[in-house]
């Protein structure tokens, strides 16, 4: 009983930690440009992609192909920043959030079509040497992939972290969140500055996509899946919340592992009654500030 | 005058439409003009929440999902007579709602925005799993398969829907739903219940939702019971709204036509599934550019003759 | 008056602003508003709430566009560059209600004020005079401005405003809020901010402390100016009380 | 006594936006609210209509208490409200902006076809007659002004509070705003006016109160209370 119990508490933090990927670049363009990107998932899908690509047809490690990844991922945001979210950022803000949730919406629709065409409909995953391999602890078996995943992962979210507190320009970033009027008078680009974090963003997105394709698999359809499941960590933990939506997206991983025990298929359901909850009682979020 | 005209016209199309099965004998015709209807019950009832009342819904698959589902359910498995079956789909549907209503729209705006999608998703997720096998009519049922009743029931309640868009927009409780979409602030300093007819609105809306999945169940022979939750039924509803003119009445009846239209031409041409880009595309065009849709178009180009 | 012009002949101002109309939200909230600040000179806007004093000082800031008339700044023309530029060329606001960063430190707020590459560069020596002109706000630099006191949030504004180097700078009622003995002090800073050679527009409804700080000002009233001169002048105007008090 | 606000505090993070206020209001009268930028007239508009709830004290509007209610109830009770920045309902048409205040106001009239006929007559009566079908977005700023007037009076309120109704308006159109004030005053609608322009408010009310910080430092008859020493302070400064 203990091992299957600390069995499903391990492949709920490796799913969890996922989660917590997928959902911090979200919150960071939420949080910075009150932009709620819907289709953020689909960049996740193309992120898996990329790295498969590069995999099959380069041979390349998917975890060497991380950093091409990001920087793909960041040129593909901020192209899509320039041509679809620049004139939606120009509105007043609930016009911004719910124009912003429907230009998503109509992405979410272009996105796996096109997936479609170039990678088809099958279920794609990398799968190199190690892949599957594992070490036991206490009675646990620890797979390597979703370890080195769960390293990745906060060795990113750190890495956000310290660009937005040390660095001037992470500084700007967080300024125009917190004022972007007060930002312009500083002489802060704020344009500049959506469309960097926008592919900011974008490149999290994908770097979530390369471990969900190492993990498990992706498919064109697989988007809004990572949408809804990066959402409900975004309001678990408070919008804008970084570090938040990281221990978030443990917490939905690990409920959502121990609750397959008892609930079956049903406990996907425990994300929907979870978010529920949270919206009613704390909607700024459990990590957000009351 | 213009009134009458245009009571004599709606009339004079409903009474074509009415014929056209006595006349028309090609079943894939008689299809596409289904599914138009289908498409017209289903874009007005987002229309009246999302157009009216302006709070978007991008979770409608779920009550359509939940109405096809209780139809289909009861009308199959528990003997119902279709016509209860299907006013059943509508009304366990506005009662689902009411339920997820009350805790969504204590928040404004957004929230609702996301908490539709979060539970229509999760929805198909969990009916998937439960019901993985597909759901196919009896054999007697299927052997007498006729395509006009469908049709009829179909152009029944899209006459309906019509009606009840054309009520609601003249009536004091549309003036209260449109108070909310234009400043809620104001509406409150107006008098007016912003969150009974929120609610109000919801309940009309996700209702008709449910009877477009009732006529559904009714038409379609075999089904996967987590392909009734898909989103793609939300996406099309909002795509024809936008493409037709969101918050009017006649939009939606132009948007399904010209969706339909649209998807048989592109499907001739494209691969299949392709069209479906092409209307996201077109959706993120009329979202950033064209807000008043084809109707809006129209009026514009009348307004200003070469 | 014709541009560059004014009683004493023909001279060009640091800022001049020409007959500009703007919209807020639709409505026209100025007709034709026309102004002029020297360098090294405080000049003071005056008027009721609502007059549009902060629309001028906005569109000044690039914040909002001029639909008729121009804005020049040391010749070269704001309302053709975008807010972010303006500071750059040497002219800062301080927003009404101070525009802080409220969820970062003080020393952040400051960074940022140093954000155009030519401040930037000089930030070590700028932080050594704005703790020099506030003492306190060294002490807290590490306090999340948000929770520190009324006063000295206006200090941090004013200290972030001064990091960007500024040759005119704007304040939109920098005493709103507070207690009087801090209005005071508030005051003192801007004159010493002034006598170091900073030009000042300042936007105030305190009329008595504005007119004794600046040495000239406009009156302003339903988007128009409708008086200008000597503060002392003005001072005994009976058309700036009436703008306030309506007794004519 | 139509309104009666009694030791209402009201503070927002820490910042007290009204302190232990008293108001009181007789039936019929036209009040003025006056007071520099930030003391607090505005919230005490939202407290009254029921925007935001007091933190103390309770607000008695026709023998009724009406603390906390929602800004619907309190509509339907008598209290009607304009905003500082007008809030028309822009994609509807003048008429139809005036139908919801008469249909969901007090509320006696139902029927569509009725409350066109009585809100025809209200547009008329502020000055909108025959605009009754033009676009919202297409009025100017007068217009939106007595429109929200309009929209108002439809609830058919027994107190009305009038936001900053001059601000933005040229000379003329003041004197005629003025001149819709007393009108409305004259049918027996108490009323409150918030307004910077003073010229206008001493022409309009028949008794001032003036706030600072939040409190109330001075009230009377209006000439009066604009040579109180500590009124022309809290304006003009020490």
């Amino acid at each position: 009983m203990y091992e299957l119990y600390a069995q499903t508490f391990v492949n709920g933090i490796n799913v969890g930690a996922l989660y917590g990927l997928a959902a911090v670049g979200l919150s960071l363009t939420f949080g910075v440009m009150k932009i709620l990107n819907i289709a953020h998932g689909e960049f996740l899908m193309v992120g898996g992609f990329f790295a498969y690509w590069l995999f099959t047809l380069l041979g390349l490690d998917p975890f060497l192909s991380l950093p091409l990844i990001a920087l793909a991922l960041f040129l593909l945001g901020a192209i899509f920043y320039k041509l679809v979210f620049a004139s939606v950022a120009r509105f007043h803000e609930e016009v911004k959030v719910k124009n912003s949730l429907l230009v998503g919406f109509g992405l979410f629709l272009v996105f796996p079509q096109i997936a479609r065409g170039l990678w088809t409909a099958d279920e794609r995953a990398i799968t190199p040497a190690y892949s599957g391999t594992s070490f036991p602890i206490f009675g646990v078996r620890v797979a390597y992939v979703p370890l080195a995943g769960l390293i990745v992962t906060v060795v990113v979210i750190l890495a956000l972290h310290f660009f937005l507190t040390r660095t001037y320009f992470g500084k700007s970033v967080r300024g125009t969140s917190e004022n972007w009027k007060a930002a312009k008078l500083m002489g802060i680009n704020v344009d500049r500055t959506y469309m960097i974090t926008f592919g900011l963003g974008t490149a999290l997105a994908g770097l979530a996509g390369v471990l969900v394709a190492l993990a498990q698999s992706v498919t064109p359809d697989v988007g809004m899946e990572w949408t809804i499941k990066a959402l409900i960590v975004v309001v678990l933990a408070g919008i804008g919340s970084i570090g938040g939506a990281f221990f978030a997206g443990l917490i939905l991983g690990i409920v959502e592992a121990v609750g397959a025990i008892f609930m079956g298929p049903y406990s996907v359901a425990l994300g929907l009654v979870i978010f529920l909850l949270i919206l009613m009682f704390r909607p700024q979020g459990l990590f957000g500030k009351g | 005058m213009i009134h009458w005209k245009k009571g004599a016209l709606s009339a004079g199309i409903v009474l074509i439409l009415v014929l056209i099965p006595l006349f028309v004998q090609r079943s894939d015709i008689i299809t596409y003009l289904f599914l138009t209807l289908l498409y017209i019950i289903l874009a007005q009832s987002w229309n009246i929440l999302g157009g009216f009342t302006g709070q978007q819904n991008l979770g409608h698959a779920a009550f359509f999902g939940v109405g096809a589902l209780t139809a289909r359910y009861i009308w199959l498995h528990y003997g119902f007579p279709l016509p209860l079956a299907i006013l059943g789909g509508g009304l366990a549907t506005a009662a689902f709602a009411l339920i997820i209503g009350f805790p969504a729209f204590r928040l404004r705006g957004v929230y609702f925005i996301i908490g539709t999608l979060v539970m229509a998703e999760i929805l198909r997720m969990v009916f998937d799993n439960v019901f993985p096998r597909a759901d196919v009519m009896p054999m007697k049922l299927l052997a007498t398969y006729n395509l006009a009743p469908r049709y009829y029931v179909g152009l029944l309640f899209a006459v309906l829907s019509v009606v009840a868009v054309y009520w609601v927009n003249r009536s004091r409780i549309g003036l209260g739903m449109m108070s909310i979409r234009e400043d809620e602030d104001a509406a409150e300093a107006t008098g007016v219940n912003t969150l009974k007819y929120k609610l109000l609105a919801f309940a009309i809306s996700t209702f008709m939702a449910g009877l477009a999945g009732g006529v559904f169940a009714y038409y379609t022979a075999a089904t996967k019971v987590g392909d009734l939750f898909a989103p793609v039924w939300t996406f099309d509803a909002v795509i024809i709204v936008f493409v037709g003119g969101v918050g009017t009445i006649v939009g939606p009846i132009v948007g399904a036509v010209f969706f339909v239209l649209l998807k048989q031409l592109l499907s001739l041409y494209l691969p299949g599934g392709m069209h479906v880009l092409v209307f996201g595309v077109l959706f993120i065009v009329v979202v950033l550019y064209l807000p008043g849709g084809l109707i809006g178009l129209m009026a514009k180009l009348r307004k200003k003759p070469a | 008056m014709a541009r560059g012009q004014d009683a004493s002949g023909w001279r060009f101002w640091m800022l001049e602003v020409n007959k500009i109309d703007v919209f807020h939200g639709g409505l026209q909230a100025l007709w034709e508003v026309s102004l002029n600040v020297d360098e090294g000179e405080i000049v003071s806007l005056i008027g009721a709430n609502g007059a549009g004093k902060s629309t001028i000082v906005e569109t000044i800031a690039s914040l909002l566009a001029p639909t008729s008339g121009d804005i020049r700044f040391e010749g070269v023309r704001l309302d053709r560059e975008p807010a972010h530029k303006v500071v750059t060329l040497g002219v800062c606001l301080i927003p009404e209600e101070r525009g802080l960063f409220p969820g970062m430190s003080v020393l952040e707020n400051l960074e940022l004020g140093a954000f155009t590459p030519a401040s930037r560069k000089v930030r070590e020596i700028s932080f050594k005079l704005v703790y020099e002109l506030f003492p306190v706000l060294e002490a807290r630099k590490n306090q999340i401005s948000g929770t520190l006191s009324g006063g000295e949030q206006q200090m941090v504004a004013i200290a972030r405003a001064l990091m960007s180097k500024p040759k005119l700078l704007m304040c939109d009622e920098p005493s709103q809020g507070l207690a009087p003995i801090i209005v005071k002090n508030i005051f003192e800073v801007i004159k010493r901010i002034n006598e170091s050679g900073v030009g000042i527009l300042l936007v105030e409804q305190n009329v008595r402390a504005a007119l004794g700080l600046a040495k000239r000002a406009y009156v302003i009233e339903n988007g128009r100016v409708t008086a200008q001169g000597e503060s002392k002048r003005l001072l005994a105007d009976e058309r700036v009380r009436e703008a306030y008090l309506g007794t004519g | 006594m139509i309104l009666e606000v009694s030791s209402v505090t009201k503070a927002f993070g820490g910042l007290v936006a009204i302190n232990d206020l008293d108001l009181a209001i007789n039936e019929g009268e036209v009040v003025g609210l006056i007071g520099p930028n930030g003391s607090g007239k505005t919230t005490s508009f939202n407290l009254i209509s029921g925007f935001i709830k007091p933190d103390r004290g309770e607000i008695i509007f026709n023998g009724k208490d009406i603390t906390g209610f929602k800004p619907h109830r309190i509509c339907q009770y008598g209290i009607a409200r304009t905003f500082q920045l007008t809030k028309p309902f822009a994609g509807l048409t003048a008429l139809q902006n005036v139908m919801i205040g008469m249909m969901y106001g007090e509320g006696k009239i139902r029927s569509v076809a009725k409350a066109k006929m009585e809100c025809e007559k209200i547009l008329e009566f502020v000055g909108l007659a025959r605009r009754g079908q033009a676009p919202v977005t297409s009025f100017g700023t007068v217009d939106r002004k007595k429109l929200e007037i309009a929209r108002a009076l439809a609830t058919r309120p027994r107190l009305l509070l009038l936001d900053e109704m001059m601000s933005g308006l040229t000379a003329t159109e003041m004197e005629e705003a003025v001149r819709l004030v007393k009108a409305i005053g004259d049918s027996g609608i108490t009323i409150i006016v918030v307004e910077h322009v003073m010229k206008a408010i001493l022409d309009i009310s028949s008794r001032l109160i003036v706030l600072n910080y939040g409190e109330k430092i001075a009230e009377g008859e209006p000439r009066e209370v604009v040579r109180n020493e500590q009124v022309i302070e809290a304006y003009l400064g020490e």
